[in-house]
């Protein structure tokens, strides 16, 4: 039978949030898809709707109201899917690790496939990433991958809410019920 | 049986013109751009993605979409009296709308009134076309149209308007506002995704097809003609795509109502004492 | 002996219905309407011929009589609600009216004819109406009127079916001015029906506008006997004298006047506030179907100037209507609007005079019937069930009954799309306006109007559905449950439109597959609803921008400015000037 | 007995960069009310500058702020910094931060405006000046090491010396670029769709920019002349042929052809920098910890900056407050949504240049 899945990579569709970064990233997204690095001859497509896309291109350190923007629209992108880290800061949280609105990096919220670091990452890099993105793409499985758990307990300790204790799997959840 | 051929594989023709579209606007736009089997890469993709959906309602009307612009395309290819395809067209349209009505997302009802405005541009111009051939053949018939020498200079006119409304169908700047990704992420295909989204993606390359037929129909029985015109059309469509905005729906109306219906109405009325 | 029947049997059964008590009351009606619905059909199978007959000369006096009770009725009642221009008219029309009494014309024919558009005009009328009356019964248990209100409500509707098919088989001019004033008068009771002060408000414009249309046969008569020195229709067409066309020209206009073309838009919409089985049975189903009726009996004198300045103004109003009609929001009066439309373009059609236009304009009056009945049993249920009058309000109704909203669309869709017979009448009259460019350049504006009023239409109707469909991911609730007496006439006239459409394929108007592939399209799409559920497929959240929150849905407006309404009005009304002025000169 | 519709713009939205919420009330498509929430991107910049960098590294993080006017921040922050330290920068290094302030602002103004062509749906217009652009990246990268984030400024001068191949290279590329942007003025005042899309669409008056204090660009385009470079003191705009660009439309049309001239202007002070660059020292020593208050105003390519700065002897620092250009300005853009079409809200949007990251921090 015909095998569907080497297509996969030869149209990735992209979905671009920022979730609290500098822009830095964010227009060397743009310059990425602009006639010197032509992001479009691998296929790709800004579609900017989650539920048509691939690659979830994610930058910045996810600030606390970002957060649940990210999962939803995470949730909303239908299997498979890649989630790209772009930027030091999304990566690690980076430069404003730490920081008391900020979430240090977007893997504790959804499950991250590659890590584009740099401040701000070069058109380069991202393209590298992104074909590396396609071969895992290639491999992923149309199941459900669910997002990490993340605000449901967002008990604060002197007034700055602690993160790092009430990261539990949203699928453990689920399964209870 | 070449007709039943060209039946089967008019989506595959659609995906073979809108490929060499985007290479051709990339080059316009000075970059590499994707490969011609482009689109069928994305066709493969999207069925072996999984399947979302919001309601049942909106999933059928979006693939009866499909279906029905099929069927008109069928009957273009086979040779159907013209003014009947254009309202099965209608038709085809309706089932989109209804589609982008059935959910409650905001891009999607904005994308289905546009839609439906931009009817009111694109409808009596081409019940004028068909009025026209019918004047000039004396039956609404296409393979009549098709037997008959090129009406091309009978009927300049006509052309140019039905030029107007080309972009307007293919979603193309600078009448792309119903589709307007900027504005409404696609208007009513906002909602589909995976397998579902395939069949609108394919009824838009069966859209390319559709238009491009019609445009072929002002060569008559000239296979040359035919060719030019459509190579002249596409390249004219993406030129004019890569060269301007996307304007207002409201300024869409206007314009292409005023010029085109004016270009219509003076080409039907020389050809009548003529 | 049909004909008898089918004119005096619902009178006798007003009669009946007013008497008896509720559930006899309920189970006679329906007989009864099963009994017309017979006899019509019958009518028409058995019809080999035109019939024609002649009334006994006592039958005239009674007549006279009656018109004189009428127009006498009509002054007082404009002296007790002291409306100045329902006075003048009936004055007016009383004075005329003795002047034709004093005139003898010498031709005579008969009195009564039934030709095969009667039958089908017998066949809308009985079973059309009959299934709204079964609808009415329901309808009317529900208003604050006594019991004795209630059955005279049954029986003047009964009493108006009469009427109807008196009217469309009467040849004398005389006799039809009877009936027309009739009409007149059971519309202007009926609008009043609720007793509150719009309705006799609504109720005494749509009088005096209606007393135009008999002002405007009166003349007719007056000339057609001192100039032809006959009163009757086909004598008067067949011995037309193309000098001098100024009768039939007036009855055009009582035909405009009839039809409430704009600018005689007015009372139409007014009687909007009138019981909805009075709007669907009156003002949509079968009432108004007299205007195009009689145009289609003018057809054959219809030529040339006439012709084409009738088709100019129909087609014209057509547009305009619709475009007015955008910028409604209560769904009767969308109804209304789009009724004025449609009739217009039958009259257009009906004057254009090919055998092509008469036939789209038959195929238009049948389905137009139907349709239009069937969108206002829908919105008499809105209105009952859900109390909802403005489209505004209908805010995902999918939810609570999806069998209305079906109706709802089959109803609009009906109106506009292949393969439904107003679709096929649409197609048929663009195909014989584009034969009559070929031989009068000016039909070309014909075509733009049609074309452009059909989109507006078109827009109209889809942007009312607008608001039925959007359905919620997760709402669970039971739907509605309807009453029988709603549901049955509604799947009745859903039963008429699939004949209809076996008809019009048996009848080859289109060819067999241009009919049958819309019929699969559209036919699969509720057999899909019903079976495709997509179990294994995700459900998911619309996208919403990554946000959580509800979103608000509004619907399109289009305004019309006041300015247009009256530069329409007047362009309107100018070109009747020009009709009646061209034909004197 | 109207409704209106709620449209939703963002916070994720393909027309955007960076997550702001705006919800349009509207009539048909036309806004009748606006509700904005730009607070996604709040990260606590202010905040961690007093509690967990030192003086001497805040020009770095403050860079982060904004990655468009990255240069812009840390320039104010230390030139705030070394007023506190007394430190005096050799007129090398003034010159060296004025012409990487200049390319900054011309790659923001291309950036803004290939966005609002995007926006505006003129995809090859976008292609177009996003091509140009890589222009100026290649020499930002040349003369700094990075093409976004050159952390280029530290306290008491720069880090990067200049020299004469990179500076003939900048010459080149700026010539380059000079003659591409003449093309874009062209291109922004015959184009017919442009001007239906951008003509009289999102007019601020120049009452309303008073009234609603406006600054940068979007006053300038109204007719208020006001720009910082012509007012401070601490670089020498005065010496290198700065101009003030101003319109009198308060269109996107208007905000469109002030960034041309503005570009224009910037690079022709460049080519005089090159052209007077002085000998010297890049760098400055100091010592000692800053002590005091210090206020500096900078003109970013969105308006005017300004940074507060309190110490108090040690390392770690009082206070740091930064306003910045875009705050100012969303009282105009609530305010001249009003009555425009949803259809030309996005193009409005871009035209402004927010820069939501700079707002919240």
């Amino acid at each position: 039978m015909f095998n569907f899945k080497k297509y996969r990579k030869k149209s990735p569709w992209i979905l671009h949030y920022n979730a609290g970064s500098c822009n830095g990233c964010d227009i060397e997204i743009l310059a990425a898809l602009s006639p010197k690095y032509d992001l479009e001859r691998f296929g790709v497509i800004n579609t900017g709707n989650p539920k048509q896309s691939d690659i979830f291109l994610v930058t910045g350190p996810v600030t606390f109201r970002s957060r649940e923007r990210l999962v939803e629209l995470y949730t909303q992108m239908p299997e498979p899917k890649v989630v790209i880290a772009l930027g030091s800061c999304t990566c690690t949280g980076g430069v404003f690790r730490d920081m008391y609105n900020v979430e240090d990096g977007i893997d504790r919220y959804i499950p991250v496939d590659v890590y584009i670091p740099g401040c701000a990452a070069s058109p380069e890099l991202i393209i590298d990433g992104i074909v590396k993105a396609l071969d895992i793409l290639e491999q992923k499985t149309k199941k459900m991958e669910k997002p990490l758990k993340l605000f449901q307990d967002a008990s604060t300790k002197d007034g700055i809410i602690n993160k790092r204790d009430c990261a539990l799997k949203v699928g453990e959840k689920d399964e209870e019920n | 049986m070449i007709e039943i051929l060209l039946i089967i594989l008019a989506p595959i023709i659609g995906g073979f013109i809108y490929g060499a579209e985007r290479i051709v606007r990339a080059r316009m736009q000075n970059r590499l751009g994707p490969p011609l089997l482009q689109p069928f890469y994305d066709m493969y993709k999207l069925m072996d993605k999984q399947a979302f959906i919001i309601n049942s309602y909106h999933t059928i009307l979006g693939i009866m979409h499909f279906v029905t612009l099929w069927v008109v395309v069928a009957f273009v290819i086979v040779g159907q009296n013209l003014l009947y395809i254009i309202f099965l067209h209608l038709l085809s349209s309706i089932f989109l709308i209804l589609a982008g009505f059935s959910v409650k997302s905001i891009y999607s009802h904005i994308g289905a009134n546009r839609e439906l405005i931009a009817m009111i541009a694109y409808e009596p111009i081409l019940i004028m076309l068909a009025v026209a051939f019918f004047m000039l053949n004396g039956s609404f018939e296409i393979s009549a149209i098709r037997e008959n020498s090129s009406a091309l200079f009978s009927i300049p006119l006509l052309f140019l308007a039905f030029l107007l409304i080309v972009p307007i169908k293919l979603k193309k700047s600078p009448f792309d506002a119903i589709q307007a990704h900027q504005e409404i992420i696609g208007g009513v295909e906002v909602e589909f995704s995976g397998i579902f989204f395939e069949f609108l993606y394919m009824a838009k390359l069966l859209e390319y097809v559709f238009i491009y037929a019609l445009v072929m129909l002002f060569a008559g029985d000239s296979f040359i003609l035919a060719l030019t015109l459509f190579l002249a059309v596409f390249f004219l469509v993406n030129l004019l795509d890569n060269s301007t905005a996307r304007i207002r729906i409201d300024h869409l109306i206007k314009i292409v109502l005023v010029i085109g219906l004016t270009l219509a109405t003076l080409n039907i009325i020389g050809l009548s004492y003529v | 002996m049909i004909l008898g029947l089918l004119i005096l049997a619902p009178i006798l059964f007003s009669f009946v219905v007013f008497m008896t008590h509720l559930v006899t009351r309920n189970i006679l009606v329906i007989l009864f309407v099963i009994f017309l619905s017979v006899i019509s059909v019958f009518n028409l199978i058995s019809l080999s011929s035109v019939v024609e007959i002649a009334l006994p000369h006592y039958f005239h006096n009674i007549f006279v009589f009656l018109d004189s009770v009428v127009l006498i009725f009509f002054l007082w009642q404009g002296i007790v609600k002291k409306h100045a221009l329902v006075i003048a008219l009936a004055l007016v029309q009383i004075i005329l009216y003795c002047e034709v009494l004093f005139l003898v014309p010498t031709l005579e024919s008969s009195d009564i004819l039934v030709d095969n558009i009667a039958s089908i005009m017998y066949l809308i009328i009985n079973i059309v109406g009959g299934i709204i009356i079964i609808y009415a019964l329901k309808y009317v248990e529900s208003e604050n009127f006594s019991q004795i209100k209630k059955n005279g409500f049954i029986a003047i509707l009964f009493l108006f079916l009469g009427v109807m098919n008196f009217i469309v088989s009467s040849n004398n001019i005389e006799i039809f001015f009877m009936l027309f004033e009739l009409t007149t008068l059971f519309s202007y009771v009926l609008i009043a029906y609720r007793g509150n002060a719009i309705s006799v408000e609504n109720s005494l414009r749509a009088l005096w506008m209606n007393q135009i249309g008999g002002v405007a046969i009166l003349l007719a008569l007056i000339l057609s006997i001192s100039h032809y020195d006959t009163l009757y229709f086909d004598i008067l067409i067949h011995n037309r004298d193309n000098l001098f066309l100024l009768p039939i020209v007036f009855l055009i206009l009582a035909a405009f006047v009839k039809a409430a073309s704009i600018p005689f838009n007015k009372w139409l919409i007014g009687a909007m506030v009138a019981p909805t089985p009075v709007s669907a049975i009156l003002h949509s189903a079968t009432m108004v179907k007299i205007a195009p009726f009689l145009m289609l009996k003018l057809a054959p004198a219809m030529s040339g100037f006439v012709s084409i300045s009738v088709t100019l103004i129909g087609t014209f109003v057509f547009f305009t209507a619709s475009l007015l009609a955008l910028n409604k929001d209560c769904f009767k009066e969308i109804l209304g609007l789009s009724t004025i439309a449609l009739l217009a373009l039958m009259m257009a059609l009906a004057a254009v005079g090919s055998e092509q236009a008469i036939n789209a304009t038959v195929v238009l009056i049948v389905f137009h019937a139907i349709s239009k009945a069937l969108l206002f049993l829908q919105a008499g249920i809105l209105e009952k069930n859900f109390h909802l009058k403005y489209v505004d309000d209908i805010d995902g109704l999918i939810n609570h009954s999806p069998l209305t909203v079906f109706f709802i669309i089959i109803g609009f869709a009906s109106l506009t799309l292949p393969p439904f017979g107003a679709f096929i009448a649409k197609f048929m009259a663009i195909e014989s306006i584009a034969q009559e460019i070929l031989k009068n350049p000016l039909y070309i504006f014909a075509l733009i109007f049609i074309t452009l009023g059909s989109v507006f239409l078109t827009l109209l109707y889809f942007k009312v559905v607008t608001k039925l469909f959007a359905k919620n991911v997760d709402f669970q609730q039971e739907h509605t449950k309807l009453s029988n007496y709603y549901v049955i006439p509604s799947f009745l006239l859903l039963f008429l439109l699939i004949i209809g459409i076996y008809v019009t394929f048996k009848m080859e108007l289109l060819s067999s597959i241009q009919i049958i592939t819309p019929v699969i399209l559209i036919a699969v799409v509720p057999f899909l609803f019903a079976t495709l559920l997509f179990k294994k497929a995700h459900r998911v959240k619309e996208y919403n921008c990554g946000e959580k929150e509800e979103i608000k849905l509004g619907m399109y407006y289009f305004n019309v400015s006041p300015n247009y309404k009256k530069a329409i009005s007047i362009v309107a009304i100018f070109g009747m000037l020009v009709l009646i002025v061209g034909v004197m000169l | 007995m109207k409704k209106t519709i709620n449209i939703p713009l963002g916070s994720q939205h393909i027309s955007l960069l960076e997550p702001v919420r705006f919800k349009f009330e509207c009539e048909n498509e036309k806004i009748v009310g606006v509700d904005s929430d730009v607070g996604f991107v709040h990260r606590g910049i202010e905040k961690a500058c007093t509690t967990k960098f030192k003086y001497d590294g805040i020009g770095y993080v403050v860079a982060r702020v904004c990655g468009l006017c990255a240069i812009t921040h840390s320039l104010s922050y230390t030139v705030a910094i070394e007023e506190l330290l007394n430190i005096e920068v050799t007129s090398k290094a003034k010159y060296l931060r004025i012409l990487l302030l200049e390319l900054d602002r011309i790659h923001s103004h291309m950036l803004c405006l290939s966005h609002t062509c995007e926006n505006a749906g003129f995809e090859a217009m976008f292609m177009r000046i996003m091509g140009d652009r890589e222009l100026i990246m290649e020499i930002q990268e040349l003369l700094t090491g990075n093409r976004i984030q050159f952390d280029y400024i530290n306290i008491g001068g720069v880090n990067r010396d200049i020299n004469l191949e990179v500076a003939t290279k900048i010459v080149n590329n700026l010539d380059r670029v000079k003659e591409k942007v003449m093309g874009y003025v062209d291109e922004f005042t015959n184009n017919w769709s442009l001007s239906l899309k951008f003509k009289r669409i999102g007019a601020l008056s120049l009452d309303d920019a008073y009234k609603f204090n406006a600054i940068g660009p979007l006053a300038r385009a109204s007719g208020l002349n006001i720009d910082v470079r012509n007012e401070i003191k601490y670089l020498p705009y005065h010496e290198i042929g700065f101009k003030m660009q101003t319109h009198i439309d308060g269109d996107i049309n208007a905000r469109n052809i002030v960034r041309l001239n503005e570009i224009l202007n910037s690079i022709e002070m460049c080519d005089n920098i090159l052209a007077g660059i002085p000998e010297g020292e890049i760098q400055t020593k100091y010592k000692g910890k800053p002590n005091g208050e210090s206020v500096v105003r900078f003109e970013a390519p969105r308006g005017e900056l300004m940074y507060y700065v309190k110490a108090n002897g040690t390392a770690m620092l009082e206070r740091v407050r930064i306003k910045t250009p875009t705050f100012a300005s969303i009282p105009a853009f609530s305010h001249i949504f009003m009555g425009e079409n949803y259809a030309d809200a996005p193009a409005i949007l871009a035209s402004f240049d927010p820069c939501l990251s700079c707002t919240a921090k």
